[in-house]
């Protein structure tokens, strides 16, 4: 009877049916990491925006509250998008020949709303309030990060359930007095775990099971 | 409007082809299904921007785009939502209404809880409105003989026959008027008769009669009556005044410490009777002769059953003079009507338990009737006929030829919401904006006013029927608003009253002194039926009433209280007739009067009278929509103008057989049913059949209490069957219409149901009203089954649906043994018609296909009550969550809350002796209880 | 003992079993018949498909599903195909363990019967999800949502005992095989054949060494095989006793499932070994002898599987439990009252025909009541599920299910997603333990010479 | 290289005669001696000692453990990772649990077991020596096989040859590599 395979078939095999497992296990890896990567998540990407507005030129440099233009955070589910209105109230002053600041004029001029690209954004079956997390004491930079640092404003933290339930299973370090909402320089005093069982307490803070309950943010 | 262009466009190019609808309706589970208009052009129509719920993917949505405002309207506030009160209107009365509105789109109607008498409490024509508002057919511009035109070449020709009738006194103008209780349109209809005083507006009331109205009408005030005898009356039952009557149904039944007892004698079943304590099924034919012998005096022949009642029923009302009311139903001839005024007046009741009064509405002058109308058309006195508002060729009754007729009429301008059967065939067809839209006023039936004030800029190219009575008579016409303001200039005249007004939703106004009582005839025997015929009692359908709402989902999908069908109207029989004829449920009969004939599918309905069939209005359309239109037999063809709601004629099986779009079998009721609804007695107080109903031992090792923790309590001594409940869930959760096919299928979405189960004899059987929402185990066997987390228990007892969460596998609904759970079979809701997805509440998702969806207690309101409650670091208090259907019902049967709090409205009723399970032996615990019925009788008789 | 007749004739040899079982993959006997076999398959597998497109295209509501009736064809389906699934297991493992030598004969191709019918059980709950795209949340991996499947539910349990059961039957099948693929590998002319087998054949080479060592493992899979067996169809039962809905919530349903899978499954097997015995002409390796055993056990399960009728019936009355003996007499006298009949009748009646030796050693009277077990026990299936959902509790959600076209399509389209693969195997496979059939003979022979 | 011997293989023509000649030469003293046949011969394992070995059934078992084990851990992990209450059972409900445990089990079990299988058994070996002797493949038909490894301290080219033929062997044939 003749050989039907080479000396070499059993390395061939071996290398092959090697293959294919790596190739299984590497499709899973692919996949998991797919799934937290900037492809999916959009963490980090700056669209582009009909006016390049820098978050950081307005913060840091201008020292403008968050609030001026993102007025119903605090008594809304939504932050508030500032009308043209707002824009114009400083711009009419500042700024009025800039080339940039064109389509803001246009807007205004022809009762036309500006069409901006959401950065920061759930899925339409997530119901995330901005109102009771500022009142709870979580700031602004928890889930958008340094924004005041941004130029072109990105996504800083990828919007998918498990950031959210990191901190809606322990919220204690991510808490701090309700005036420092805003404050993107507050630094957490040398016991920040004490202040975090603090303001657990004084703010009333539901306990993981509730906060993690389904019906929390899903309806 | 510049961004309704397009929007036009496509919803014409849709209408023209009827085919295509035709298709939809047969071959696709919604009927919506296919078609689409651009979203982002009827979100900017409706003046926002804003992100519907909608469900897709799993993945984190990529950057879209976001549409600010340029100027931020004053008090708009993204993210909430506003109320403001106003009505809309049902048989030309208010029905007062608190709107709701998110990012500037109505969403949600409720009754308004400022209003004296409506309290907050809804029926499912006030909660169904709201859709009426974004229906996809209403017409969007005017048409000159059926072609689009515009409002300025309408105002061009205006202005040519004005001239005409300012020389000619109105000669030959006749203006042709539904119903209507508006302070406004009565000053403009004054004006102009004095204006052009040979002009003449008649009136069209379908359900009123078509010869005119009664000078006087006897308001009962339910809430004082200890005793009611209601000949043939619908209290409970779809009108103006339900939810009044609801309410004080509710106030006098399940706790209440004095009882109203209900007497209720009628000749076709209905939800009045249905929860009376002696109930009597009765041919309209002998109707008189009890009235008779409750009245007193003369001779009667009847069966001793009915005796009995009338004996039973004169008793109980002489046994308590001043606290009882005897009530006579708006289809009986108008001597009966006379006859009961007389009564009540003897027995004290008037002014306590009833008042008489003008009625509200527009009462014509002699000469103003429709028939009136009929014969001017036919002696050729009328050369324009402005038909504002009703839909006479369709609701004119069937010997009167009126299509006919109406075309014989030279100018012939109709306006109306639709272009109905009468706006098709009219020279001029205008729109008119939905109540929602424009400024108007109307009464209610307790007597207040209430302010219709717009909450939504008008969708389309439409003018208000008040600028356009004006326009009759003025050259320049001022806005909707301004002539609604002079109306009221005396009382609301600054502009702090004015805006109080608006505010509360209501204005009280003067009564006006009742006109005389006329000479009463004595009460003549209605047509009694020959051999081998039957009486036939017309009435208006129970969901789409004489028609008008023919075009509305919701109602369309509801099950009629009593048969639980859907999408057609059924030929009512009795279950000897039915076995007479040999015909069941289903079989399609040929019903003939006076010459005319209907045929549609019997219905065998235990307790209707034995040689009476029942037809129903509102069907048979021609041209109601793509919903409305050609399902059901036309009723109005067998009525006469003479007596409309009554005809004797001959009933045959054709042979033929149709299958029902219902959503619940026929049963009565067996031993076992018996334990689904309780009844407690005087002898046996407490609901429970046994101690081991309140055993909670488990093989489970319990969770920990937590607080809140919500539960519910339903009433059943207090449910009238309504439906209020299912519509204000329906509009509160975004609930789709499926249509006929998919509930033949048994794919009804309701969440809530009202089960209706009969006991006894079929002739005259108890009827039993059951809202069954989800119960919310606290072991339930849904969430066991469920593979991936989708249903699961929130720590305050709620019985989650994670809608994102769910891969179909309906393990949960198999295991459910209360069957409460809605499966997306199809794609229900991402095609839905551009307008009605506007109507979706924002703060419940919108389902896609594939998943399971129920009851969650409106846990929408329950986080944000839970969320307000917290930025102001306190707890829910009682009464801050209420559920859609709590809210809506009239009767106050529904009491939702936290059942840790032994303070809350519910922890109490839970304590009562009534409370019980339903299916509690099956060990799920239900957080939704019954409060058992409260009757007079022994136990399980 | 010795009296009773061979199971292979002792006139056989191990070189005449070689060539006859060999030859189907090399030379394949019946081209033509096999040709149009697998045509109509691959018709059926098209009507599959496509009835799947439309499925996935437009959703579940394509079948009579509805509200209370949401589970029917794709459920009762499953467990019908896995039912069918067990006999191989149950005729490898277990006769196996128990020394029967008849098995032999049949062990193979029942096996084989057994990976497609539980491939095609799998595949039923699978496209009957509303959502099937998401079918991988049933499994715990770490998803960015940070949720995990939940394992309390019997559906949970029915994705790893369907998995378990389909990957152990597939193994064992395949380390069953190689022997015999070494032997075709052996007797192939063409390179081709050569290559296929041999890479399949892993290089066995019918050592002492490997013998030793694979008997031990055939043997110890077998031992697990048959718990896994007895688990698996109790798992399915779970699925339907683990809701409190009356007419399933028994305790009976365990042993009352397994009992009906095996009986369904000794009836196909029956089925398959008559048809491949009449196409290859393999009466002498599948004897008479191999259907009268088979149609005994047949017999015994069937009327075990009465029993658990019987019982079901008398555990409802001794109950008292109003809804059960309701959902009893609804059974009997409902709206569906064919299928319960039906089964009682394809299932029990001609199965009394098998108390007779003739009967039995009847290749088409054997089939024929073998159809009539299979069709039986589809409608039991059937039964079970419709007959408890259209009438649980409350008297208003009861509802009426009617198969849709698509019901039929689909299911009639996955005749051809078990047949496809199952000819395959016939075709390109030894489909008869070459082996093992060869250790019987030799056994027998010894037998014979000891006298 | 390529002539050298790597064994002696004789072949009889019934499964007897083959357990005869191990037996005999076994009794002989060689050592490395290796026996094919188309189906198990009863007998053969004891006579070439290959009955104490009871690695598969550890293995299996060991596989069994893992998957029980293993699984066990899963179910507790998610259910600590992310506690939900489901229908007011127990966090921890071991009874519904085992269920998946026990089918996890068997799927170790068997897993292993075809694995363990393998390896012991060196397979897949798809080029094998023995193949390249022309008689060979009878092996799996109907002829057996008695092998003698030219490693065996005894074995010697011409008296192991004449020693097979003196057992009956009807062809004795060279292995080469």
């Amino acid at each position: 009877m003749p050989q039907i395979f080479s000396r070499t078939a059993d390395t061939w095999f071996r290398a092959v049916a090697l293959g294919a497992l790596v190739f299984a296990v590497a499709f899973f890896a692919g996949a998991l990491a797919f799934a937290r990567s900037q492809y999916w998540d959009d963490v980090a990407l700056a669209p582009q925006q009909p006016v390049p507005f820098s978050h950081k030129h307005h913060i840091s440099d201008d020292g403008i509250d968050c609030r001026y233009c993102h007025s119903t955070v605090e008594t809304s589910a939504n932050a508030g998008f500032p009308t043209t209105h707002v824009c114009m109230t400083c711009h009419s002053q500042l700024w009025t020949e800039a080339a940039l600041l064109a389509p803001v004029r246009q807007s205004l001029a022809e009762n036309r709303p500006i069409d901006w690209h959401r950065v920061a954004r759930v899925p339409d079956y997530v119901y995330f309030r901005h109102d009771i997390h500022i009142a709870k004491g979580v700031a602004c930079v928890e889930c958008h990060g340094r924004i005041d640092k941004m130029p072109l404003t990105y996504r800083a933290k990828a919007f998918e359930m498990k950031f959210c339930l990191e901190c809606h299973r322990d919220p204690a370090p991510h808490l701090r007095p309700r005036e420092a909402v805003y404050d993107f320089d507050w630094k957490p005093p040398a016991d920040h775990a004490a202040l975090g069982r603090r303001l657990m307490a004084e703010y009333r803070i539901r306990s993981p099971a509730e906060l993690t309950s389904c019906g929390t943010c899903h309806r | 409007m510049s961004g309704g262009k397009t929007f036009w466009r496509s919803l014409d190019e849709y209408q023209r082809s009827d085919a295509f609808g035709e298709m939809l309706k047969a071959e696709f589970p919604s009927i919506f299904e296919l078609w689409t208009a651009d979203r982002r052009q009827v979100l900017r129509v409706m003046g926002a921007s804003l992100a519907l719920a909608g469900m897709t993917a799993c993945k984190p949505v990529r950057s879209d785009d976001v549409v600010p405002f340029v100027y931020r309207p004053e008090g708009f506030l993204e993210g909430r939502t506003d109320h403001y009160a106003t009505a809309v209107p049902f048989e030309g009365y208010a029905q007062p209404v608190l709107a709701t509105t998110s990012a500037g789109r109505p969403i949600k109607l409720d009754g308004n809880p400022e209003h004296p008498a409506f309290r907050g409490g809804s029926t499912p024509f006030m909660q169904a409105a709201i859709l009426d508002l974004y229906d996809p057919d209403r017409s969007q511009e005017p048409l000159m003989a059926g072609r689009p035109a515009s409002w300025d070449e309408f105002d061009g020709q205006m202005v040519k026959w004005r001239d005409a009738w300012r020389a000619s006194g109105g000669a030959g103008l006749r203006l042709l008027i539904g119903s209507t209780t508006s302070p406004t349109l009565l000053r403009q209809i004054a004006e102009l008769k004095r204006a052009l005083p040979q002009a003449r507006v008649h009136l069209f009331d379908p359900l009123g009669g078509y010869a005119g109205g009664a000078p006087q009408r006897l308001r009962p005030k339910l809430d004082a009556a200890d005793v009611v005898v209601s000949l043939d009356d619908d209290l409970l039952g779809p009108g103006p005044a339900q939810a009044i009557h609801g309410r004080a149904w509710g106030e006098r039944h399940g706790d209440a410490q004095e009882r109203m007892r209900l007497f209720v004698a009628e000749t076709t079943p209905t939800q009045t009777g249905a929860k009376a304590d002696r109930r009597l099924g009765i041919p309209p034919s002998r109707l008189a002769m009890l009235a008779k012998a409750i009245v007193g005096g003369g001779k009667v022949t009847l069966t001793d059953q009915e005796l009995a009642w009338a004996k039973e029923a004169r008793q109980a009302l002489e046994s308590t003079r001043g606290r009882s009311l005897l009530t006579i139903g708006p289809s009986a001839p108008p001597q009966l009507q006379a006859a009961a005024l007389q009564v009540n007046r003897a027995l004290g009741n008037v002014g306590r338990t009833c008042e008489v009064a003008a009625p509200l509405t527009y009462v014509p002058e002699p000469g103003g009737s429709f028939l009136d109308l009929v014969r001017d058309i036919e002696a050729r006195r009328v050369s324009a006929l402005f038909v504002l508002g009703p839909n006479p060729v369709y609701q004119a009754p069937g010997d009167i030829p009126f299509a006919a007729l109406y075309a014989k009429v030279a100018l012939r301008v109709h306006a109306g919401l639709h272009t109905d059967e009468t706006g098709a065939i009219s020279n001029w067809h205008l729109p008119l904006p939905h109540a929602l839209e424009e400024w108007s006023d109307a009464r209610s039936p307790d007597g207040l006013a209430t302010i219709v004030q717009p909450v939504v800029r008008p969708m389309f190219d439409s003018r208000s029927l008040h600028e356009i009575v004006a326009s009759l008579t003025a050259d320049a016409v001022p806005s909707a608003r301004e002539i609604v303001r002079k109306t009221w200039a005396r009382q609301l005249g600054d502009d702090a009253a004015w805006a109080g007004a608006l505010k509360t939703g209501f204005v009280a106004m003067p009564a006006r002194a009742a006109a005389p009582a006329n000479v009463i005839p004595p009460p003549s025997p209605a047509a009694a039926p020959k051999n081998g015929e039957v009486e036939i009692v017309i009435r208006p359908d129970p969901t789409i009433h004489d028609g008008s709402f023919a075009n509305n989902g919701w109602l369309q999908e509801l099950p009629k209280p009593l048969f639980k069908t859907t999408w057609e109207n059924v030929v009512a029989i009795s279950p000897r007739l039915a076995a007479e004829l040999k015909v069941e449920s289903g079989d399609v009969v040929r019903v003939e009067s006076g010459g005319r004939a209907v045929e549609g599918p019997a219905w065998v309905l235990p307790g209707q009278p034995q040689q009476v069939i029942t037809l129903y209005l509102g069907y048979g359309r021609k041209r109601a929509g793509r919903i409305g239109t050609g399902i059901g037999y036309d009723a109005y063809r067998l009525r006469s103008a003479a007596e409309p709601w009554n005809a004797v004629g001959t009933v045959k099986p054709t042979g033929e057989r149709v299958k029902l779009a219902t959503t619940q079998e026929q049963h009565l009721m067996d031993a076992e049913g018996a334990d689904l609804i309780r009844t407690v007695t005087p002898a046996h107080p407490s609901a429970l059949r046994n101690e081991e109903e309140l055993d909670r031992t488990s093989f489970y090792p319990e969770w920990p209490e937590h607080d809140p923790a919500w539960g519910m309590v339903i009433d059943l001594d207090r449910c009238i069957g309504c439906n209020a409940c299912v519509l204000a869930c329906q509009a509160e959760n975004n609930i789709p219409v499926v249509g006929q096919h998919q509930v033949y299928e048994g794919r009804e979405m309701a969440w809530l149901r009202v089960d209706r189960y009969y006991a006894g004899e079929p002739d005259d059987p108890e009827t039993h009203f059951q809202p069954v929402p989800c119960m919310h185990c606290e072991q339930a066997p849904c969430e066991m089954g469920c593979p991936v987390h989708a249903t699961v228990h929130s720590p305050d007892g709620l019985n989650l649906m994670v809608y994102n969460r769910c891969i179909g596998t309906r393990t949960c609904s198999s295991y459910c043994p209360y069957k409460v759970r809605r499966f997306n079979w199809f794609d229900y809701t991402t095609d839905a018609p551009s307008p009605t997805e506007a109507q979706r509440n924002p703060d419940v998702t919108v389902r896609g296909r594939g998943v399971m969806e129920k009851c969650t207690y409106c846990i929408q309101r329950i986080e944000g009550a839970k969320v307000q409650a917290d930025i102001e670091n306190r707890d829910v208090r009682d009464g801050e969550v209420t559920t859609a259907c709590q809210q809506a019902c009239p009767a106050q049967a529904i009491t939702f809350g936290n059942l840790a709090d032994v303070e809350s409205a519910v922890a109490g009723q839970r304590k009562s002796p009534r409370n019980y399970s339903l299916l509690g032996e099956q060990g799920t615990r239900p957080r939704t209880t019954y409060l058992a019925k409260i009757g007079d009788e022994p136990d399980g008789e | 003992m010795a009296s009773r007749t061979p199971v292979i004739p002792l006139s056989e040899s191990f070189g005449e079993i070689t060539r006859e079982v060999a030859r189907i993959p090399l030379h394949m006997p019946a081209r033509i018949p096999w040709l149009i076999a697998f045509i109509l398959s691959l018709a059926l597998l098209s009507l599959f498909l496509a009835s799947i497109t439309y499925l996935f295209a437009r959703g579940v509501g394509i079948w009579g599903l509805n509200i209370p009736v949401n589970w029917a064809f794709a459920i009762h389906l499953y467990v019908w195909w896995l039912g069918l699934g067990h006999a191989g297991t149950l005729i490898s493992a277990m006769l196996l363990l128990m020394g029967q030598d008849w098995r032999n004969s049949l062990n193979r191709f029942a096996e084989a019967m057994t990976v497609c019918a539980v491939i095609c059980a799998g595949m039923e709950p699978i496209i009957h999800l509303g959502r099937p795209w998401f079918v991988y949340w049933m499994f715990p991996y770490p998803a960015t949502m940070g949720v995990w499947p939940q394992f309390r539910s019997p559906l949970e349990w029915d994705v790893w005992a369907v998995m378990t059961y389909l990957i152990v039957s597939i193994l064992f099948w395949y380390i069953g095989l190689v022997p015999d693929l070494a032997t075709v590998r052996d007797r192939a002319k063409r390179r081709g054949w050569q290559v296929f087998f041999g890479i399949f054949a892993l290089g066995w080479r019918g050592s002492a060494r490997h013998w030793a060592v694979w008997n031990k493992t055939y043997r110890t899979i077998a031992a697990i095989a048959v718990p896994l067996v007895v688990s698996v169809h109790s798992e399915v039962s779970l699925l339907f006793a683990s809701g409190q809905i009356p007419g399933w919530h028994s305790t009976i349903f365990p042993p009352y499932f397994v009992l009906g899978a095996a009986f369904s499954g000794f009836a196909m097997v029956a089925m398959i070994a008559i048809v491949m015995r009449h196409a290859f002409q393999l009466g002498h390796i599948v004897t008479e002898r191999h259907l009268d055993v088979l149609a005994k056990v047949t017999l015994a399960m069937g009327m075990m599987t009465a029993y658990g009728y019987f019982f079901e019936v008398f555990d409802a009355y001794y109950s008292g439990e109003a809804r059960e003996i309701a959902t009893v007499h609804d059974r009997f006298f409902g709206a569906y009252a064919w299928s319960y009949w039906g089964a009682v009748c394809c299932n029990f009646l001609p199965l009394q025909l098998l108390w007779f030796d003739r009967v039995r050693r009847s290749p088409v009277l054997l089939f024929l009541i073998s159809t009539s077990v299979v069709v039986g026990m589809w409608l039991e299936r059937y039964m079970i599920l419709v007959t408890s959902l259209y009438k649980d509790f409350l008297p208003s959600s009861f509802g009426y299910y009617h198969a849709s076209f698509w019901d039929w399509s689909t299911y009639i389209g996955m005749l051809g997603l078990f047949l496809t693969p199952f000819l395959l195997f016939v075709r390109f496979l030894p489909s008869i333990s070459i082996f093992e059939d060869k250790e019987v003979l030799a056994r027998e022979q010894e037998e014979a010479a000891r006298g | 290289m390529a002539d050298r011997l790597l064994g002696l293989i004789g072949e009889f023509g019934s499964e007897e005669t083959l357990l005869e000649a191990a037996k005999q030469a076994k009794a002989e003293g060689f050592r490395c001696i290796d026996a094919f046949s188309p189906f198990p011969v009863e007998g053969m394992a004891e006579v070439l000692c290959l009955e104490r070995d009871h690695r598969i059934g550890w293995i299996t078992i060991i596989g069994g453990l893992v998957g029980f084990f293993g699984m066990l851990a899963v179910q507790l992990f998610v259910n600590v990772d992310y506690p939900v209450e489901v229908g007011g059972r127990p966090l921890f409900a071991w009874p519904a649990f085992f269920v998946v445990d026990f089918e996890i089990m068997i799927l170790g079990a068997v897993t292993f077991a075809v694995a363990g299988m393998l390896i012991i058994n060196r397979l897949p070996k798809l080029y094998h020596p023995l193949f390249g002797t022309p008689r060979f493949g009878l092996a799996s038909a109907d002829r057996f096989f008695l092998y003698i490894d030219a490693s065996d301290p005894r074995f010697d080219a011409e008296r192991t040859r004449g020693f097979l033929g003196s057992l009956g062997a009807w062809t004795v044939e060279a292995v080469l590599p």
